[in-house]
């Protein structure tokens, strides 16, 4: 049996989610971005509620996310997704609604936004990718940046003193009430990758089911800021990110 | 015994020669070709596609959505 | 006809709300109201004013600098109000604090001893009532019967049966009002 | 009984109104002087009656974030603050004119620059008309003098806003926000339809039916090229607006030699001041802008071939005093009176500025 033979609808195994559209993506090779974008539009298809769902896109790498994913998106202020999010979920109960940030953008610059509508135990999925760096802007620190680390804003390695520690702000979260699933996750390997969208399949089941806030955090790679290739990337966030951000469910209620 | 054969159909010009489908593969199946795409990128193919075993480990890392797999028993 | 009124005082002696029940009263009687209270952050204590128009015409400003009367509940408002009231206007004051008392000759002025008579007929509550009904005995701009209705407008559906109380405030307070 | 004459504060105005109009959602940060609006709106509840959302945000920045998220699906959603607070807003305001999001907004004007003062003040007409936030954009700005006007303008700004895509803001202060007057709501209109929504506002996000593309609010382009034809159309979108929207009232201006030009709380007091004048024979009129963007050019265009001057008063150091000289291009002497810090200018005061002015 030869190639063009297997090839045949019947049967296929993987392909492009339908809801990914052929928009060439600007993301840099091997960023960790594709691989999320694809698990959400798995889920919202799976979930059949491509028509009800409304994503809310942050600034930094993920400001084009619009561009990819055929639903109904608002492009927020940086940092203000969770404020947008909040508004529309509570104009629109019946709406499956999503907010897809960075950690600039959740962790620093949005972090009254992001604890508050958790706070609130607002019903909405947030997606958190956490790559420690800034990848927009050029590399720059983020407030997730391990210590030692170097960025183009802490060229000599992130340090105590000038720039205190790496936030932790999913542990932080899973603290709020109104939160009620925190899991950190990571889309290195086909098992990962597995793993993560069952959590975030439950994420926005709770989100519909008006359980309150879902977190997914993916510990995720920045080949160009970090200056190494994808597959090196990989194996520099086992080997450092995952000690301080280690994968697992912080809360599920 | 019924044998597992896959097969995997890239699309060579989404791709952007990261090489994670190269690294995930258990079988050895894909390389990143000499050639480039249109956009300069080394793109992801098979060469060995009888090895394929049609796992789809390298459709779920790929981050550009651009691995298609297909399988069937023998 | 047209009544501009300022009533000033200490925060928490119910400056404004006595401002509000006259406007409320007048509204009763489809006049022109217009209610401008100062506002700070400052609930008790300090100085409050508000300015009250009751008017048979639309009203323009509702801010003024010289009015028909002044309603004057402590030293500092006098000292600030005195002077404002138009030549042949009516300046009511309650003795209580005031240490310099109002001594302009082309005016009328009245006492009114409201806070004690709020205190020793153990009705504290009641004192900004009992001013109010010394100035509507002086210049009866509004009915009884509309007083009694704006009060009723002007508190929460919980404080209704307070009204026998403030009616009976605001007649002790016509008894007890006094030219000087 | 709907159109029953009520007593309110200007503050609560708005919020009877917003309920009354339909209005989606309320989002809003307490500052004084106009905390009113939301106390009020969340004593009424009409989450119970209407459906209509209330909430009080983490901040001024998070607030009026919500409102650009309920705006983007095609939501009649608001915000109120006052000048510290319109400030945070800037960002917000001017994400929403770049994505061309309706919604209207609230500032109860307070002294400034900084923290400043409570007290009533009109030292943001500048922000208000002239930017505000970054780019090139405008913001529909309504300047009620009255309680009754506090009420009409949430239906007037709201309508203005869906009309033309673009947020409205009604400029208010101190004086109007915090006095009470006699006021005639409006009649309580249903809240828009999801499917009314989708009709009349094809733009909103409210999830992707099948056969259409996604909807996208964004402000952001990136392509220089694309992003001018952006920045042409919102300009012509500007013009349209200057040319058809402008509103403004006229006291006694028939006969006038003199003007006083004013909005707002400062507009009434000058409306004693004329009375006053007029008493002593001095033939001076009242031009109000109601609109202060759009501005009304022309009619004080046309006034200055009438009139041999005008007093512009206002709560500040002199702001739509600028506006007053552009629009009649310097022909006449165009004079100012403000006061500012909070203190508001008595009748008396602003005749004796008008008296010297002849």
């Amino acid at each position: 049996m030869n190639t063009l033979e297997i090839i045949k609808p019947e049967n296929l195994v993987y392909g492009k989610p339908r809801l990914m559209n052929d928009n060439p993506m600007h993301y840099c090779p091997g960023c960790s971005h594709g691989v999320i974008h694809k698990l959400i539009a798995e889920v919202i298809e799976e979930m059949g509620m491509e028509e009800q769902t409304i994503g809310i896109a942050p600034v930094g790498c993920a400001v084009f996310a619009y561009n990819y994913l055929d639903i109904d998106w608002q492009e927020a202020a940086h940092g203000r997704a969770p404020a947008l999010a909040t508004a529309v979920k509570r104009l629109n109960p019946d709406k499956m609604v999503f907010t897809y940030q960075g950690d600039g953008d959740l962790a620093a610059i949005g972090t009254a936004e992001t604890i508050h509508a958790c706070n609130r135990g607002e019903n909405i999925v947030i997606v958190f990718v956490n790559n420690a760096i800034y990848g927009m802007t050029g590399g720059q620190m983020a407030p997730t940046t391990l210590l030692g680390m170097s960025t183009a804003t802490c060229p000599h390695g992130r340090n105590v003193e000038l720039n205190g520690y790496p936030l932790k702000i999913s542990d932080l979260l899973a603290q709020l009430d109104g939160t009620c699933l925190v899991t950190r996750q990571a889309v290195h390997t086909a098992a990962a990758v597995k793993k993560a969208k069952k959590m975030l399949r439950k994420a926005f089941e709770n989100s519909m089911s008006h359980k309150g806030t879902s977190i997914v955090e993916f510990v995720s790679t920045c080949a160009s800021g970090w200056k190494m290739s994808p597959d090196q990337s990989n194996k520099w966030m086992v080997e450092n990110m995952f000690p301080k951000y280690p994968l697992g469910d912080l809360k599920d209620i | 015994m019924a044998k597992i054969k896959g097969t995997v159909v890239v699309d060579t010009e989404r791709c952007k020669g990261c090489d994670l489908c190269v690294v995930a593969c258990p079988t050895d199946v894909l390389e990143l070709a000499k050639e480039v795409n249109s956009k300069g990128y080394n793109y992801a193919r098979m060469k060995n596609p009888d090895e394929c075993i049609g796992c789809a480990n390298c459709g779920y890392v790929c981050p550009d959505g651009c691995i298609t797999i297909y399988k069937v028993k023998i | 006809m047209k009544h501009e009124i300022i009533i000033a005082g200490f925060g928490g002696q119910g400056v404004l709300s006595m401002g509000k029940i006259l406007a409320y009263s007048g509204l009763m009687e489809d006049k022109e109201v217009a209610w401008f209270p100062s506002y700070g952050p400052e609930q008790r204590g300090g100085t409050a004013n508000v300015t009250v128009i009751l008017s048979d015409d639309k009203i323009s400003s509702p801010v003024l600098h010289r009015f028909d009367i002044a309603i004057i509940l402590n030293q500092p408002s006098l000292e600030k109000f005195e002077s404002r009231v138009k030549s042949g206007g009516i300046l009511i004051y309650d003795g209580n604090g005031i240490t310099a008392p109002p001594t302009r000759k082309d005016i009328r002025i009245f006492h009114i001893d409201a806070m004690n008579t709020a205190v020793n007929e153990g009705n504290a509550k009641a004192f900004n009532m009992i001013v109010l009904g010394g100035m509507l005995k002086i210049e009866p701009m509004v009915t009884m019967e509309s007083v009694m209705k704006g009060l009723k407008k002007s508190l929460p559906e919980r404080h209704h049966k307070l009204l026998p109380m403030n009616e009976k405030a605001i007649l002790r307070g016509m008894e007890i009002i006094e030219e000087i | 009984m709907e159109d029953e004459v009520k007593l309110m504060k200007g503050n609560e105005a708005i919020a009877h109104a917003a309920i009354r109009y339909g209005a989606d959602g309320y989002f809003g940060y307490p500052i004084t002087p106009q905390s009113e609006i939301m106390e009020t709106l969340m004593d009424e509840k009409p989450w119970e009656t209407t459906g209509m959302v209330v909430l009080q945000a983490e901040s001024e920045v998070s607030a009026i974030n919500m409102v650009y998220g309920g705006a983007a699906c095609g939501k009649r959603v608001m915000t109120s603050s006052s000048s510290p607070g319109i400030s945070l807003k800037q960002e917000g305001i001017s994400y929403m004119a770049g994505a061309e999001l309706p919604a209207l907004i609230v500032n109860v004007m307070r002294g400034g620059p900084g923290l400043g003062t409570i007290q009533p003040s009109q030292a943001d007409y500048f922000q208000t008309v002239k930017g505000g936030g970054h780019g090139d954009y405008r913001l529909i700005t309504l300047a009620p003098a009255s309680v009754q006007e506090m009420a009409d303008h949430v239906a007037l700004g709201f309508d203005l806003a869906f009309k033309y895509n673009n947020p409205a803001m009604i400029l208010a202060d101190g004086v109007i926000g915090q006095m009470m007057e006699k006021v005639i709501l409006p009649e309580q209109k249903p809240r828009k339809t999801e499917e009314e929504i989708r009709k009349e506002q094809p733009w909103a996000t409210l999830g992707k039916t099948h056969g259409r593309k996604p909807n996208i609010i964004t402000s952001l382009e990136l392509d220089p090229a694309v992003m001018e034809q952006n920045n042409i159309r919102f300009q012509q979108k500007y013009n349209q607006i200057e040319e058809n929207e402008v509103i403004y009232e006229e006291l006694l201006c028939d006969d006038a030699e003199y003007l006083i030009v004013a909005f707002g709380s400062t507009a009434r007091i000058s409306q004693t001041t004329v009375e006053l004048a007029r008493k002593e024979g001095i033939k001076v009129g009242l031009f109000r802008p109601i609109t202060l963007w759009p501005f009304p050019k022309k009619k004080l265009k046309a006034y200055s071939e009438k009139v041999k001057g005008i007093l512009t008063v206002e709560l500040n150091a002199g702001q739509m005093v600028e506006d007053v000289k552009l629009a009649v291009e310097c022909k006449i002497p165009v004079n100012f009176y403000g006061r500012l810090g909070g203190i508001v200018p008595t009748p008396d005061e602003v005749l004796d500025e008008l008296k010297k002015l002849l």
